[in-house]
């Protein structure tokens, strides 16, 4: 799950690294409220779930409640990069000295954490990393070993002197809000120091485990903030990984290689993807029904793939399922069924006896995508 | 002959009394793989259909020398049932368990390093020596006994693309489904490794996705320590782009990651690189005529 | 350092482990008075710095005070094994329902800790582990794991269902102690749980690093209960290794290894040694003198064999030392020096030039030991 | 040849900046070591006599290409640079401090498990290899080149032995003195292994104490494992039985740890073993002859 950065930074000044004082702000009069409590000038800041907001005009240094009431009333509402923005918040202005650079992350392709720090905060980070990698301190942190002085040591190494210290100090509660929280990453672009010589987190990007969320209700709850796609809701209320995609063949399969996969296939029979839907393993017939409500619910989707290749999932069950959601969801695209694997032959039976008006039954992957792209693209022609 | 799994796997079962653990126990059993104990804590002295079941992994490895470890146990559990069997010197483990914390992985993965366990998983279908023995979930009915090792992230395309070898007549030595977790066990290069190794197997098939760079590396790897002919597929070439995770993670991987990427780092390895999964198949066929 | 039962006991509590009531008295009378309010019954337990105690009548279970009086009378000032004994440790007595035995210690030759658990506590352990290694279970913990649920399973697996939970926690409150104390070794023989089924530590050894004590300044001030023997103290303050022995020809020498070695060589000339005593790398003339003192000190002694082999330590200085030495200590014996190694060549000559009458130099190990175990054994005779 | 240290070291030493790190790391370059570093945090940028000190051992590495690490740190902070070293990729570590806490010992012993690190030490007087390179303190001037090995647990003797030889004309390849702390990096078998492949070293010398079983294994891979000679010598028949450390420590190495139970069961496996210090000398002539 990645955090908004007001929550991130809530997460970090739990764990003792400063933050500037901030106010969310979900509309004009209280960007311009917060703004007048901070002073009456601030930094008004969409919040979204991914990065970049600084290039995109995400971020707005503003010199009075007026001008930020504007900037928020623009912010508000408006499309980030495909992220609807329902909340913004508004910081105080801090006297900057130096702009620095860290993040830590779990690290898939070595197993263990990767800490990074710069002092040169304000470059981008991938670009200094390619052209010179000695100004970015890079540490590989062994989990049962966790971080130690020496790493920190190692990482504070390009920092000036008196920065040192304190960007040590931030490092370790990273760790251990890393360790605690279950992040998987923790970016902070810029950390910097301030004329007084203290550190303070300016930024914060985090992202937790969905899988150790139950360890953390907390956070789990900072999801409520996020706007509701009912569409999105629906399909993980009943545990389906769903994505929203640009095409027009809407795709139901088991398992994310497979669902890929039929995605891939479709592009190559010339049709495009309406979404990603993986129903997981062992699929019920309740799932494959909630699956088609999502798909069917789409107004782009003008045929449907339903790509299963049973190991767990038994597919006379998931002939069953679909028969079972066609009772409850009315279908006016027809869909294109490719059963194989386990009971394979009592489901395309169940299937056939059925002989429901708007169902294909075809025998290969490569057979069904090729249909239900034409039957996609001919409904669009 | 066969890797990892085969006529010597004594299995043990972690999570053998629950629903799961039991329905597919009893499959693998009935395929001819030797399961000897179960492990649940508190229930030792009972049985599932005859399999004795135990406190700890180390008192059913004292008592029925067993060797491989298959696991089923709630994620939240999982990890230390892991080091459970590592600890006990379970020499293979094969974890099931899908939704694991990835920081309970990275301490096994830490605690694992230079141990003498091998770990497929978790988040996998596990591995089958088609005819010999079958430790997971990957249904035997689509396999045949044969010269072709496969081992694949996903798992419904290890079925997949199973079926349709077996169906064009030809049969596996063992196919592995190493799991998609971002922390797991063993990977492309050390089942490619096993592979090259075993007399019994011609011709290997990788089958990756996008996300993280095993791939890359496997393609390293083959260009360098593989002889034996190679069939990929990768898939997602479609997916989306997803979430960015911060410049962090574009800076651990680089460009690599796409599916593309992928499939150009296997064919520049001199890997046949199929563009669909039933291809696959089709290529296998080829590289043995 | 090994600890006495009682401050053992003290750590146990400190890691919620229970014990018995008990009531430490240094007299006849305070272990008649400590009875009197435990309920007028007791057992009357010796405090040394070794086990075996039960054996050797160490342990008295007493049915009054005046019971209890004569039996503290009869230990303290004794001679145990060795040890003088100067406390008791007087306990109430308990309904005891069943006994176990656990222990927990760094184990050399795996690098990790072993622990150690059987329901069989009122047996001969060693016997047990020789007879029936099934009935006592083994597990070896790696420290960078630690001591998990699955250890702790297999540790309590013999002992009654009804005393599981409670030796578990017993079992996970010892590794604590044992990790953030610095004990190499814990061994609770009996462990008991009583007829209210709560379990309790009968006993205690513990043996604490001497390593690490300068992180424990409250286990290193045990020390100050020990009985003083002022050579030893001596030996301590200047950070030399001395053991005191039976025989008649004092050792000083640099390196273990070197002394061990000088001791069996001097047994192999027909005499024993009287002590084992290491001045460590780089001995200063200061060290040797004082080694001279603490050798010479002990009358038992007829010859002085100091063996040096130069490596850090510079043969000059130590000519120098011992000479020094001679300055201010008499020697009433004959001093056989042996040197060799860095500087020997003017040590020697330093010795030479000295031509004090009670020092041989020498320039073998082996001619050292004959001439020294020679004149100790004709001054005996 | 030689075994661990030789002409291909980079030595950095942490703790050069210290009276006895300074001293001893001065005498190992007069004697050839290559010396590359220092590691003292807080201390970068300066040098001690032109050696280059760094904040850490990362740092050293990536500058100089060091592959060996020297520790003369106090014992508080020993483990930690033996782990920051293990950490930073470095080969091999000679740790000369006394005195560590075991605590810290074990959890240096799990990490290096399975690592690509060697210890030797700590409490160790650390490996030279006549002629070449000497990593630790032990007194040049007392050896010789030459094709005899030699591995011991205690300093002094080998000091003591390897004068002797070096007077009989009798060159050393390597000598090592792994140090007798409880829980220590490199052991005898690692160090006789190491011998037997070497094609520089015709005999082996290994010297030991009472206490542990290390000397008992030692001589079970004598037997099973060992070609070339091997003499040996035991310290302590005649040191006191010791203090008694409650059974549990019985159990561990029952009848095992006593000198005369390790010399019989090194003479069992075909060892020579002296009685003395002096007669290993005369036992090698000997052997060589």
């Amino acid at each position: 799950m990645d955090l908004y950065e007001h929550h991130g930074k809530e997460l970090f000044r739990a764990h003792g690294i400063e933050t500037p004082r901030g106010i969310v702000a979900e509309s004009a009069e209280g960007a311009a409220e917060a703004t007048r409590e901070l002073g009456g000038s601030s930094v008004v800041k969409i919040q979204v779930q991914i990065g970049g907001r600084g290039k995109g005009g995400g971020v707005v240094l503003v010199d009075s409640p007026e001008r930020a009431a504007e900037e928020a009333a623009r912010m508000l509402g408006s499309d980030f990069m495909g992220h609807e923005v329902t909340q913004v918040l508004v910081e105080e202005l801090l006297p900057i000295a130096h702009e620095f650079y860290t993040s830590m992350l779990l690290d898939r392709s070595t197993g263990d954490y990767l800490a990074m720090m710069t002092a040169e905060g304000g470059m981008d980070i991938e670009e200094l990393a390619r052209t010179r990698p000695q100004a970015l301190r890079r540490v590989h942190v062994d989990a049962m070993l966790g971080l130690r002085a020496f790493h920190v040591r190692e990482l504070i190494g390009t920092l000036p002197v008196g920065a040192r210290e304190g960007a040590g100090d931030v490092l370790r509660r990273i760790y251990e809000l890393v360790r605690e929280r279950d992040a998987t990453l923790v970016e902070v672009n810029p950390l910097v120091q301030l004329d007084d010589g203290s550190i303070v987190a300016l930024d914060s990007k985090v992202t937790v485990d969905d899988n150790a969320l139950f360890r953390h209700p907390d956070i789990e709850a900072y999801a409520e903030a996020f706007p509701i796609d009912p569409v999105q809701a629906r399909a993980n209320e009943q545990g389906l990984q769903y994505v929203k995609l640009e095409g027009n063949v809407g795709i139901i399969g088991n398992g994310a290689g497979l669902v890929m996969s039929t995605l891939d296939v479709v592009a190559r029979a010339g049709a495009r993807a309406a979404n990603f839907l993986d129903v997981g393993g062992g699929a019920s017939a309740d799932q494959m029904a909630t699956s088609l409500e999502v798909v069917l619910g789409d107004p782009s989707v003008k045929a449907v793939l339903i790509n299963i290749f049973g190991g767990i999932t038994r597919c006379d069950l998931v002939a069953e399922g679909v028969l079972g959601a066609l009772e409850r969801v009315e279908a006016g695209v027809p869909l294109v069924v490719r059963l194989d694997g386990t009971n394979a032959a009592q489901g395309r039976a169940i299937l056939e006896a059925a002989a429901h008006p708007r169902i294909v039954s075809t025998a290969t992957m490569l057979e069904a995508a090729e249909r239900a792209a034409s039957l996609a693209n001919g409904a669009a022609a | 002959m066969s890797i990892l799994v085969g006529a010597d796997t004594r299995l043990l079962v972690q999570g053998l009394t629950g629903k799961e653990g039991t329905f597919h126990t009893l499959r693998n059993r009935a395929y001819g793989t030797e399961v000897v104990a179960g492990v649940t804590p508190g229930k030792a002295g009972q049985d599932v259909e005859g399999i004795p079941v135990f406190d700890t992994v180390a008192d059913a490895v004292r008592e029925t020398d067993a060797n491989t470890s298959m696991i089923f146990v709630p994620p939240r559990f999982a990890a230390e049932a892991i080091l459970e069997s590592a600890d006990a010197g379970v020499g293979l483990v094969v974890c099931i368990t899908e939704g694991i914390p990835v920081a309970d992985m990275a301490l096994v993965h830490s605690f694992l390093t230079g141990r003498a366990t091998t770990l497929i998983g978790p988040n996998c279908p596990g591995a089958i020596s088609p005819g010999v023995a079958n430790v997971g979930i990957i249904p035997p009915e689509v396999c045949m006994p044969g010269r072709v090792g496969f081992v694949s992230r996903s798992g419904t395309l290890v079925y997949q693309i199973v079926h349709e070898l077996t169906q064009r007549g030809i049969g596996q030595s063992t196919c592995v489904g190493m799991g998609g977790d971002p922390v797991h066990g063993i990977g492309f290069i050390e089942a490619l490794a096993a592979f090259e190794a075993d007399v019994a197997t011609d011709l290997m098939i990788m089958t990756g996705e996008i996300g993280g760079d095993d791939e890359e590396r496997a393609a390293d790897y083959i260009a360098k320590q593989v002889t034996k002919p190679v069939v990929a597929y990768i898939a997602g070439f479609e997916a989306p782009p997803g979430k960015r995770m911060g410049h962090a993670g574009a800076i651990v991987t680089g460009s690599k990651g796409t599916a593309a990427a992928k499939a150009e780092a296997l064919e520049a390895a001199g890997v046949r690189v199929a563009r669909d999964p039933s291809q696959v198949a089709e290529l296998v066929q080829v590289a043995l005529t």
